[in-house]
């Protein structure tokens, strides 16, 4: 039985700004679910609603089967992590904790049972009685999770939780997070703008831009049938290629640049009844494969000449111009050419996308009708 | 055109001593990146470089030439901060022209030579349609590229690159490190690059040097960095994910070195048992890939009991972090497999290909 | 190295010389001065050279009346005064925080009096307190004050009155400082607190008073100093009297010196009201500075 | 009770019509308040004689604009535009020495690190709390020994003084938030730090450096009790005039009045039309 549920929710702000559009949105009892988008795409006017901090221009904001638009936020039973931690400056991290069970009015004894129990777990016992200015990010990032989890709400809304930290902060405490998550099984709500993050942590993600909700599902979902030409290129940690392209005259095969990149049965039919150019090619760099000098005898190459090489690890990005784009391609370490070599690259077409002048992914079913 | 130098650097603020005698070298022509978690003195070696922090002794080179105690501007060097530190009161082609307007340079180029250069750089980084634009109306990448071509205006003998893209979301920073790319190998000037990201590192240096408490712990390609890691940090910090490090002890059994770990024997190969042969202790640190660790649901020969400490999703794969003693380990497999925080698994590591590292000194083994 | 930090330390002389010139002329070397002739008899216009008396003039200022009273005065007015301003500027500052539409234009006609110049601010109260004509004896007489009522020339009442026009001048000013300060408190705090289930009055004490600490403290003294130091009032309304009721030690150095031209024991009544006013300053800046340390 | 916390426009629980009424009444109560001497001073000096001493007091009448502010500006005389004249001098000249040797000296508090940086700082924002009064009669004697004494340069050096307290210690917060960077960029550049100063430091903080001449302004134009002793006669400012009135036992409300209009409304004007910063000037940088 879902928590909660976003049924047709607006919101428009005084001065025009229609920050989320149509919001139709359920989440399940104990899910992790990450709302990912850019800046500016509604995700955090989406999360300050659920809290109660921003009202709800029109639509049912449901929370186990009662309406709360009107619910003011200290009766929602919910706990929030701010991005800028929002911890009170001139209270020690104890204090800081101990507010969310100071305004319950506990026993004494009990709200130091709690800040401490709270405290071991999350390693910050050495710190209870400094002030938060004197705190590294880090420690900081902790102390706010400690003032949320205190209290054990129904929910927790994490607005960009590990956005100011450094990078390899960042990932440790994304592991701890989800297991914090799985500890605690406590429905969580997650706003990011970071794919890595949303992936590591979350159950589902729902993908957003400009105030509305683009497509929900695991990653997965996303890197392999992305709805439309915005998923398809915020998702994925190397960018996905976007090329022009146009459908062949026999309908066969798709022409990119000079090349012919030949289409199964299925997509060939679903780009001849949906597709009217200019259509765009989308393809993952690790669906481009390289063979070097030109054999010449390859159809459905794209000839280009390598222009940066980056090395990854076991893996390389080489990035090649060709005469339909900068095109990457991730090949692994052993077999990479050198700069300026011209290669033949080659795309596992089973596996694009190819987007129509409105930017819908023409091909999405594609895999699963096959 | 010109290498950079560090020779027996000393340096350190009020009590804390950062750097104790460092030495580096970046050759002409070379894209050099300073790697290294926040505090490691990365930064402060640039500024160095820029005459921006004096070191306390030892020598800066730029070319032949000694630069110590020479003021900023007569080092003819290109500097781009990480905040970009653009001048909010003045216009794009104000900010890229003031280097060219400094008392420094007066009389050396003239007005139309000025207003040229302006507009060749602007062209070169794309930004020549907001040569008018007060800099604070400009998107982050933008003011990333003015700050880039405010250092290179004037043809500076080394340009120095305090986490360039840092800022950036991150599909444009994957675009701006190629354009970074690209512009060194057109232009050529030696450049320094100071980062916290690997990846950055790994996918735009010729040479990285990772850094840690002000000390160089590697110089070398990017690949071999990542393959032949000399100390137990670089391999802790290069990867993505980064080598799993975890401690064990050497022992014989049957007249052959073996491993235990975690109580369980772990024989070697005879390449790396040579290695294991010349530890200095017993106590070594072994360097994991994840591709060197796989999951077995049941306990088996060989495999090593640990706990689920997370588990989350990393593209196709899921990766877990186990607990194994102290130490963490990082293992990818795949979704299909469920398992929750707390669960008890096993794990078959493989040791081809593993690292040993000395556990008191953190140095390789191996190459003596 | 050396060299270029002692460039900088140069540079830095030349560029706070000129500055500090200006004060030790006009602010060190008077007080030395001061000092100097507080042990002297010396008096404005007589061609008699000042003469040295050591710390008779000191002594004089315990025996003499008038000064104790005008300690007990200048300390009953700027009680009284900064206390009315504070809690009436202090209430006035949340009441001017509401969101409402027109709040901005309000606060600005509101904070008017401060920048009235002090001498014209006594002339319009010495106008509006005029026991024949003035405008406060008229709405005294419609509250139904059976007679006119001496504002300036009651000893009770017209310390009351300075203290109307004080406030009059620097309520507003109370209020724009902790306005400015309230609206300083960000935004996240406040949510934070509702996240955290706190009621608007536990949100009062526990959090938005803390916050304002420091506001609080910059307010009450620069608004106890500067009661303390105020003269334009009493000259123009009060002259000090009736009977030294409203005599502060600020009227009473200045009468001593420019009215009695008795310039030694002026200095003298100086110097004890600089080292006063030093040492609160010095606790204050002292504060000042650990708030900007955390 | 709920104003306690100030609340936001968007929040959750909208504010009732009530409240907002009863919250409008008493801000308007105080404004009215606060107004109302402005009123009397400026009605006043539009009434007639029998206007001004009538009781009750006449609150609706025409108003006179001739006589009074006709007479303040007899050219060449000594009348309110002499006096006029002379604040304006001793204004401007004060406050833009006080900003330029401020921010001179800001610029080297802030930027530079030396022994006793923080207690040459602390000395000059202490300057603030000093009681004029207190001053009043050294720095009498020393004006009178070197034949100053009611000339506007003796006014200028005494509040160029008392206002570069406060100058300083608001520009060197100004100049404190100007990122590192942006100078030592400047540096590299080839600028040197006199030329950074002046170049780039110097326009980045415009914003202070109006609020700082704009208070200046105001307590040059205000001062009374050093203009009183300083310079009683020729050179008086228009305090000093403002205050001769007073001394006299019949005295003319109608002009009395109209001068404190002139005094008073002009840099009312000036500062309510720039109010950013102001309170940070009040409490030098302490509340922003």
């Amino acid at each position: 039985m879902p928590r909660v549920e976003f049924n047709r929710i607006c919101k428009t702000y005084a001065d025009g700004t229609r920050a989320v559009v149509d919001l139709d949105l359920a989440v399940a009892d104990r899910e992790f679910l990450c709302v990912l988008g850019p800046s500016g795409c509604g995700k955090s006017s989406t999360l300050r609603m659920l809290a109660g901090l921003e009202s709800i221009s029109s639509g049912d904001l449901v929370l186990d089967g009662r309406r709360i638009n009107d619910v003011p936020p200290q009766a929602r039973d919910m706990a929030m992590v701010f991005e800028n931690y929002a911890l009170y400056p001139h209270l020690r991290v104890f204090e800081n904790i101990a507010m969310p069970l100071v305004a319950r009015r506990r026993p004494r004894a009990e709200i130091r049972e709690r800040v401490q129990q709270v405290a071991e777990t999350l390693q910050i016992v050495e710190y209870l009685r400094q002030r938060p200015q004197t705190l590294s990010g880090g420690q900081r990032q902790r102390v706010a999770l400690g003032r949320a989890i205190v209290r054990r709400p129904k929910m927790f809304l994490m607005d960009e939780p590990l956005g100011h930290l450094e990078a390899y902060l960042r990932v440790q405490l994304r592991a701890e997070l989800r297991r914090l998550h799985e500890r605690l099984g406590a429905t969580t709500i997650y706003i990011t703008h970071d794919q890595e993050e949303a992936e590591a942590v979350s159950d589902r993600i729902a993908v957003m831009e400009n105030g509305r909700l683009q497509q929900l599902g695991s990653l997965v979902d996303l890197l392999d049938r992305p709805i439309n030409r915005f998923v398809a290129e915020f998702i994925g940690r190397i960018p996905i290629n976007m090329l022009p392209a146009r459908l062949a005259g026999d309908g066969q095969n798709l022409q990119v640049g000079a090349a012919m990149m030949p289409l199964s049965g299925a997509q060939s039919a679903k780009l001849r009844s949906g597709g009217t150019d200019p259509l765009t090619l989308g393809i993952r760099p690790e669906h481009v494969a390289l063979s070097s000098g030109s054999a010449g005898e390859t159809i459905s190459g794209l000839s280009g000449r390598v222009r940066v090489i980056e090395p990854q690890g076991d893996s390389t990005v080489i990035i090649a111009d060709t005469p339909a784009g900068r095109v990457s391609a991730l090949v692994p370490s052993g077999c990479v050419p050198s700069a300026g070599e011209v290669i033949e690259l080659h795309f596992a077409m089973d596996c694009a996308h190819v987007f129509g002048a409105d930017n819908i992914n023409l091909l999405r079913a594609a895999r699963n009708s096959e | 055109m010109a290498g950079i130098y560090f020779r027996d650097i000393y340096k350190s603020f009020g009590t804390s001593r950062l750097f104790e005698g460092l030495s580096l070298a970046c050759p002409d022509r070379k894209y050099l990146c300073l790697l290294g978690p926040s505090g490691c003195g990365k930064t402060t070696l640039m500024r160095i470089v820029a005459g921006l922090t004096e070191p306390d002794s030892g020598e800066v080179l730029i070319g032949d030439k000694r630069v110590n105690g020479l003021p900023p501007a007569s080092r003819n060097i290109g500097l781009a901060f990480q905040n970009y530190a653009l001048y909010p009161h003045l216009s794009v082609a104000g900010n890229l022209a003031f280097p060219l307007r400094a008392p420094i340079r007066r009389g050396r180029y003239r007005q139309a030579e000025i207003e040229e250069r302006v507009k060749r750089v602007a062209a070169l980084l794309r930004i020549d349609q907001l040569l008018h634009r007060r800099v604070n109306q400009l998107s982050g990448g933008q003011q990333q590229r003015v700050a880039l071509g405010r250092a290179l205006i004037h043809d500076p003998g080394v340009l120095l690159l305090d986490e360039p893209v840092t800022h950036l979301d991150a599909r444009l920073r994957y675009e701006m490190r190629a354009e970074i790319k690209l512009l060194h190998d057109r232009i050529g000037t030696t450049t320094i690059h100071v980062t916290h990201d690997q990846q950055e590192a790994l996918a735009m240096g010729d040479l990285i040097a990772v850094m840690r408490n002000g000390r160089i712990e590697q110089l070398g390609a990017p690949l071999e960095l990542y393959h032949e890691p000399a100390t137990a940090f670089v391999a802790g910090f290069i990867g993505d994910p980064p080598m799993s490090l975890v401690h064990a002890r050497l022992a014989q059994e049957n007249g052959n070195t073996i491993v235990q770990v975690a109580g369980s024997s772990l024989s070697l190969s005879e390449a790396l048992a040579a290695q294991a042969n010349m530890a200095p202790s017993r106590e070594i640190i072994v360097g994991l890939r994840p591709k060197q660790v796989a999951l077995v649901e049941r306990p088996e020969a060989g495999a090593v009991a640990t706990t689920v400490y997370s588990h989350g999703r990393v593209g196709r794969e899921q990766q877990l972090v186990l607990t194994f003693g102290r130490d963490e380990v990082h293992c990818r497999t795949s979704s299909a497999i469920h398992v929750t925080t707390g669960d008890k698994v096993w794990l078959s590591i493989s040791l081809d290909g593993a690292k040993l590292f000395d556990a008191a000194s953190g140095r390789a083994l191996a190459h003596t | 190295m050396a060299a270029s930090k002692r460039a900088d330390r140069r540079t830095a002389l030349l560029l706070i010389a000129p500055a500090m010139l200006v004060l030790v002329a006009i602010n060190i070397y008077p007080f030395i001065y001061a000092l100097y002739i507080s042990l002297h008899t010396f008096t404005l216009g007589r061609p008699t050279p000042p003469r040295y008396i050591g710390w008779s003039n000191y002594r004089d200022l315990l025996d003499d009346d008038r000064f104790i009273n005008s300690l007990w005065v200048s300390f009953k007015f700027v009680a009284i005064a900064a206390a009315v301003e504070f809690l009436v500027g202090f209430a006035l500052a949340f009441l001017f925080s509401a969101k409402l539409r027109g709040m901005a234009t309000l606060r600005k006609l509101a904070i008017l009096p401060i920048m009235v110049m002090p001498l014209a601010s006594g002339l319009i109260w010495f106008y509006i307190f005029n026991e024949n004509f003035g405008a406060m004896n008229w709405f005294a007489f419609l509250l139904g004050a059976p007679h006119r009522i001496p504002f300036l020339t009651d000893g009770k009442l017209a310390i009351l009155s300075l203290v109307l026009a004080d406030a009059w001048q620097w309520t507003p000013f109370v209020m724009l400082v902790m306005f400015a300060a309230l609206q300083a408190i960000p935004e996240y705090v406040y949510e934070a607190a509702k996240m955290d289930g706190l009621t608007p009055w536990q949100t009062f004490w526990r959090v938005t008073l803390p916050l304002l600490r420091s506001a609080i403290w910059v307010v009450l003294v620069l608004r106890v100093v500067d009661a303390f130091r105020m003269i334009e009032l009493i000259y123009l309304m009060t002259r000090g009297g009736p009977g030294g009721a409203t005599e502060t030690l600020s009227w009473y150095i200045y009468s001593t010196g420019f009215l009695d031209q008795d310039l030694g024991s002026a200095a003298a009544e100086a110097v004890v009201m600089i080292i006063a006013v030093s040492i609160i300053a010095q606790i204050f800046v002292r504060r000042l500075n650990y708030g900007a340390a955390t | 009770m709920s104003t306690i916390v100030p609340d936001k426009k968007n929040a959750v629980g909208a504010a009732t019509g009530a409240r907002n009424l009863a919250i409008y009444l008493a801000a308007c109560l105080f404004v009215g308040f606060g107004l109302f001497p402005l009123y009397m001073m400026i009605t006043t000096s539009l009434k007639t004689d029998q206007q001004t001493f009538a009781w009750p007091p006449v609150w609706l009448f025409t108003p006179r604009f001739q006589s009074y502010y006709n007479a303040l500006f007899v050219f060449g005389g000594r009348s309110a535009d002499h006096y006029l004249f002379n604040s304006l001098v001793v204004t401007l000249s004060s406050s833009a020495l006080a900003v330029f040797l401020g921010a001179m000296a800001a610029y080297g508090l802030a930027r530079f690190r030396f022994r006793g940086n923080r207690d040459v700082a602390f000395y000059i924002l202490s300057t603030r709390f000093a009681p004029p009064v207190g001053f009043i009669v050294p720095i009498y004697l020393m004006v009178q020994r070197s034949g100053l004494l009611d000339t506007q340069i003796a006014l200028i050096v005494v509040y160029t003084s008392m206002n570069l307290s406060f100058v300083t210690w608001i520009l060197r917060g100004f100049f404190l938030e100007i990122p590192i960077e942006i100078e030592e960029a400047a540096l590299v550049d080839g600028y040197t730090r006199w030329q950074i100063f002046l170049r780039v430091a110097l326009p980045l903080v415009r914003p202070g450096l109006a609020a700082t001449a704009i208070l200046s302004a105001i307590f040059s134009w205000n001062e009374f009790l050093f203009a009183s002793i300083l310079a009683p006669g020729d050179a008086a400012t228009i305090p000093v005039y403002l205050a001769g009135f007073s001394a006299s036992m019949n005295i003319d409300w109608g002009e009395y009045m109209a001068v404190g209009t002139m005094a008073v409304l002009p840099i009312m004007i000036f500062t309510l039309a720039l109010q950013r910063h102001l309170v940070r000037g009040l409490t030098f940088g302490a509340v922003r």
